[in-house]
């Protein structure tokens, strides 16, 4: 029985993009037990659900944990109100995250849409430490909204997308596949209409996606968070059967 | 303290159960902790077959609760016989069946499939889910229907049956006393009231099925007020739920008339509530002088001396 | 942005008021800020003669609400005439007086009453009071007498009726179609539902009349329902409310059918809640892409192209 | 057209007794317009309704109004985590205080109990600076309850009492009425039953009572807060009217 709701020290906070934030959060048994995709279901002064947010990445030595979110309703703006020093109520690390077992694929593509792309940059830190090469496409809406382009670039092939063109090249996604050489597995996480387009674009390839849902219990108990699986038999649950899912499991709609 | 209750059927160490759709077949729940500390489980509503249940969005978050429409997904009573009961079974907590349906032979033939396990002590009976459309008959909003599928239900199962009433009806004490006539040896209530929320940024409701049953601490006086009503007018015991997050809330409802509680929404804030509140119960019942759980039960019901009415 | 509303016999600035009994007759607001932005001040509840209203505790606070139980208290028709209507007839703003009774005598009598006065604009009938004792027809709660009692109002009032609906009722639809059939120019949904809230020291319940009326945001979900439903049946306008907090929730009332709104619990939160909403609408009526409050009215409500159900 | 929304910092926070805090906030408005009596409704964050709290003191020269208040409940329990630097939204200063227009009565007599205290502090405060003589009777459940013991005595003879008897005289305050010598008019705020009792006792003397009552709006609007006015013809509204009546004024019940 592990007793899975855990007290996190904030211990660092940064604006990294327009009405995004970044956390370093301190908990040794997250920081261990966490692996890419897997997400956190923080507990909100004064509000009756929590709200799911991705692991951005970890450091096992300092028992650090990342994460960044967008404000975009009350829980998120209550949470980026929150200063070092003081503790959030977490449950996690929870899901089932990016299926790195198999460690054949030697160059992987990353698609990050928005607030989809702090998920991957755990995912591209872990594998490019097992030598994995990457490649990553991050799409935003505007200038001001891009964060971790460094960290990307610094991971490996690096294209940005912003939908006005204020930087990096112009429209979505999918737009700059194009580009891209050839991989063997894709990962991406991001709206999901981004989500559909790339699993069209990409229907020969060997992918994983990430999705999201309004969740309740975040555990696999109220059902609230299911998706269609593509064989039309039912329906899985994202927060405990995914939230990465292959990319043919699901129906995205 | 002793906080063990004795119902129908059940006889339970304490009066704490999660309730049903909040906790699913208890699997998720026990890795926070050992189901074997809750009075009892009341189980996700079992139908005749699996349901897929309603499109996403299925939840929302409202002030101080949230609106659901699961829409009664479960993978059928057959399912539920096989594979989850002997998983409960070997905790050491009674087990509740929640029951469901769309037509009234559809709740006697899951009723009845009940009979074919030894590890059910009751059953709860779901007239009231306002998240389903098929079937069309709300059974929870019309004393005779309400009635008619107790009577009807009482006559295929061996176990105690207790009626889980909806909260969106002009008269509850009417379908109380209709359900208890027709044989009920217990109620349940309330089930959640139906609500909705709208999505600006794409201008129609956010749930999927538009309404949703709202639930958590929000309804909490109107449970406490239906219970209160009801308890005057029956003489089957009541399982209160609505909005209990805390052992003080346990209190409340039983001075309202609750002989026990189950507690649904708050699971999804604290996997830990159940036992927590069942660790704090003792404290709570002492600080306001209690001894014991039936010694609270229905002491708030309050009958004035005189007429103080000063209008 | 032009925020005006025209219903029958209200011709608004913008659809924002304050809600019965939550405002008196505007005197202690008044001193806040100038009652000429509203779009209409709703007087507090008239009856024929003066009501003292219940004992106290009068009121207490809920998770995202309130209940209250004041009963009535009003100085009676007449003097509401000789006293509070001139103090707001100096005011640019409309005046809707909000009528309640123990018999239909007394409806009637109050309504003629307001026919002496030249300032008020509209009658809002309050058949859905929970909070009194005498009388015992709950007017609200069954079609008949609901429509029975809009019928006699009608014939000796000059005035447009708004009938404010309970929502502690089965079927919302019934009642709404009943008034509209019995003449009523517009519906005002909705008013308090009953709930109850134990007090653990004295272990009885802490309203001194028991139950009391629950408003606030922990509402709004059963309010945005009601009126969705019902606007798909009726086809007299809405003045919606139930828990309004702030501009977005105005419009959440608009997309499900409101025509305009009240404002009741929030004012005792923030005095200025009313003046603030009004500054707010324009912008989120800009940002969700409508350009005047008619634009939202019922844009909301959702015909799905086919049944998506997948159960 | 007065905006009686304040905003007040809170300069200082402090631990006076068991579960009582008291907070110096700083309003130039409240300090220059408050007068003893009155009351301030405070919004607090995450409540439906505001919570009136009596104002204990007040510095005009440096703008800061002083509050004390016990741990009672949810709203008491939030107020109290309130620390230094943070504001609170305030409305007020509400009611009609204590009348001391009447500069007659050379002597008067304060009786206080509990966290009914606080005001009758302010009161004194304000009557001594006109020479007023002052004698106070003060009473607490017990010793760890006691505050603001010698603040009354830098006012005048000062009797203490304890329900259990930890500290000044054991009882409550009317069992030691009987050491007071005559005095011209009387003032107490405390729970109901205390009131009652002095009604009683003192009905041959001039005096004033503070009532508490639940209430909304705190102004005056939502008839949440009456009290029967000893005529049997009506009410009044405590937070309006009063919350300071003459004791003959109302009924106690
Ligand atoms: C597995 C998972 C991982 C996520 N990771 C991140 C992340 O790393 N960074 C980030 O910024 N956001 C992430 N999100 C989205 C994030 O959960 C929502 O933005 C957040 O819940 C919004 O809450 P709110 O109170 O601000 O918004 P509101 O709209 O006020 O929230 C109302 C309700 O809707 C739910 N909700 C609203 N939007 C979403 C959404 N997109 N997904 C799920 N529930 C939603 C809320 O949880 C809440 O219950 C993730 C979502 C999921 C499901
Ligand atoms: C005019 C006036 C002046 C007051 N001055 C002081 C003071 O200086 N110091 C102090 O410690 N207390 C004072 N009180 C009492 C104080 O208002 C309550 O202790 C406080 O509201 C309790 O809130 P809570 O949320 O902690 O308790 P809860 O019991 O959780 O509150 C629930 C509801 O009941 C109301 N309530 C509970 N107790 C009281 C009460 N005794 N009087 C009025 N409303 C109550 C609350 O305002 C709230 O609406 C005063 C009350 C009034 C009416
Ligand atoms: C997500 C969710 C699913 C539910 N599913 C069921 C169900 O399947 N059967 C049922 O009888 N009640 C169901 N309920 C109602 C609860 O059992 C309970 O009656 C209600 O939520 C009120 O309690 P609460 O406020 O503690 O949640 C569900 C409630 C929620 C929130
Ligand atoms: C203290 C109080 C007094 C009320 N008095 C009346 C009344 O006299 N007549 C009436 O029709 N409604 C009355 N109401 C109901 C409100 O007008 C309104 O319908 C209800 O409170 C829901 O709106 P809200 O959630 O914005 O408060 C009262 C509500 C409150 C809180
Ligand atoms: S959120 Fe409850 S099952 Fe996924
Ligand atoms: S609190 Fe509203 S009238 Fe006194």
């Amino acid at each position: 029985m592990i007793n899975k709701v855990n007290i996190m020290v904030i211990l660092k906070k940064k604006f990294i993009a327009k009405d995004t934030i970044e956390f370093v959060l301190k908990n040794e048994f997250i920081s261990h037990h966490a692996s890419p995709g897997q997400f956190l279901h923080i507990l909100i002064d004064g509000l009756t659900l929590r709200r799911p947010v991705s692991i951005a990445d970890i450091d096992k030595s300092s028992n650090e944990v990342t994460i960044a979110f967008k404000i975009v309703g009350t829980g998120t703006k209550k949470l980026a109100s929150y200063e070092p020093g003081q503790s959030i109520d977490v449950l996690g690390p929870l899901g089932n995250g990016f299926d790195i077992s198999n460690t054949h694929p030697k160059k992987v593509l990353l698609i990050g849409g928005g607030i989809g792309i702090p998920p991957l940059y755990h995912l591209g830190k872990r594998l490019s430490e097992n030598n994995v090469k990457i490649i990553s496409i991050l799409g935003y809406q505007t200038k001001e909204s891009v964060f971790y382009e460094r960290e990307f670039q610094e991971l490996g092939d690096t294209y940005v997308v912003t939908d006005d063109g204020t930087h990096g090249y112009q429209g979505v996604v999918t737009d700059v596949l194009t580009k891209v050489s050839s991989f063997d597995t894709f990962y991406t996480c991001g709206p999901t209409p981004m989500l559909k387009a790339i699993k069209e674009r990409l229907s020969n390839s060997d992918g994983y996606v990430s999705l999201e849902e309004r969740m309740g219990c975040g555990i696999g108990a109220c059902l609230a968070c299911v998706i269609p699986t593509s064989d039309g038999e039912g329906y899985k649950k994202i927060c405990q059967d995914g939230p990465v899912f292959h990319a043919k499991e699901v129906n995205l709609s | 303290m002793n906080l063990s209750v004795n119902l129908p059927g059940l006889s339970m160490k304490n009066p704490i159960m999660p309730a049903s759709g909040c906790f699913g077949f208890g699997r998720e729940y026990s890795s926070f902790f050992d189901l074997s500390t809750l009075g009892a489980v009341i189980m996700k509503s079992a139908t005749k077959n699996e349901r897929l249940g309603n499109p996403t969005p299925r939840v929302a978050e409202t002030s101080s609760g949230m609106l659901n429409a699961i829409g009664l997904q479960n993978p059928g009573v057959e399912k539920i016989i096989e594979s989850e009961i002997p998983f409960l079974a070997d905790y050491d907590t009674c087990i509740i069946a929640n029951i469901a349906g769309s037509s009234v032979e559809e709740y006697e033939y899951v009723a009845e499939s009940f009979n074919q396990t030894d590890h059910v002590d009751a059953l709860e009976l779901n007239i009231s889910c306002p998240n389903v459309k098929e079937g069309g008959i709300q059974f929870g909003t019309d004393p005779y229907m309400a009635a008619f599928v107790t009577e009807t239900v009482k006559k295929v199962t061996n176990l105690p049956v207790y009626v889980k009433l909806s909260p969106n009806v002009t008269d509850i004490v009417a379908i109380a006393k209709a359900v208890e006539s027709a044989g009920a040896d217990g109620l349940s209530m309330i089930n959640t009231l139906t609500g909705m929320q709208m999505h600006l940024p794409s201008q129609k409701p956010l749930i999927a099925n538009k309404t949703g049953g709202l639930s958590g601490p929000a309804i909490k006086p109107i449970a406490i007020r239906m219970i209160y009503e009801v308890k005057q007018q029956v003489s089957i015991p009541i399982i209160g739920m609505g909005g209990i997050a805390n052992a003080e809330d346990v209190l409340e409802f039983l001075l309202a008339g609750a002989n026990a509680v189950a507690i649904g929404t708050a699971n999804f804030n604290n996997p830990f509530i159940c036992p927590e509140i069942i660790n704090g119960l003792p404290n709570v019942l002492n600080k306001y002088g209690f001894h014991s759980i039936n010694e609270a039960v229905g002491k708030g019901i309050f009958h004035e001396p005189a007429d103080l009415s000063r209008s």
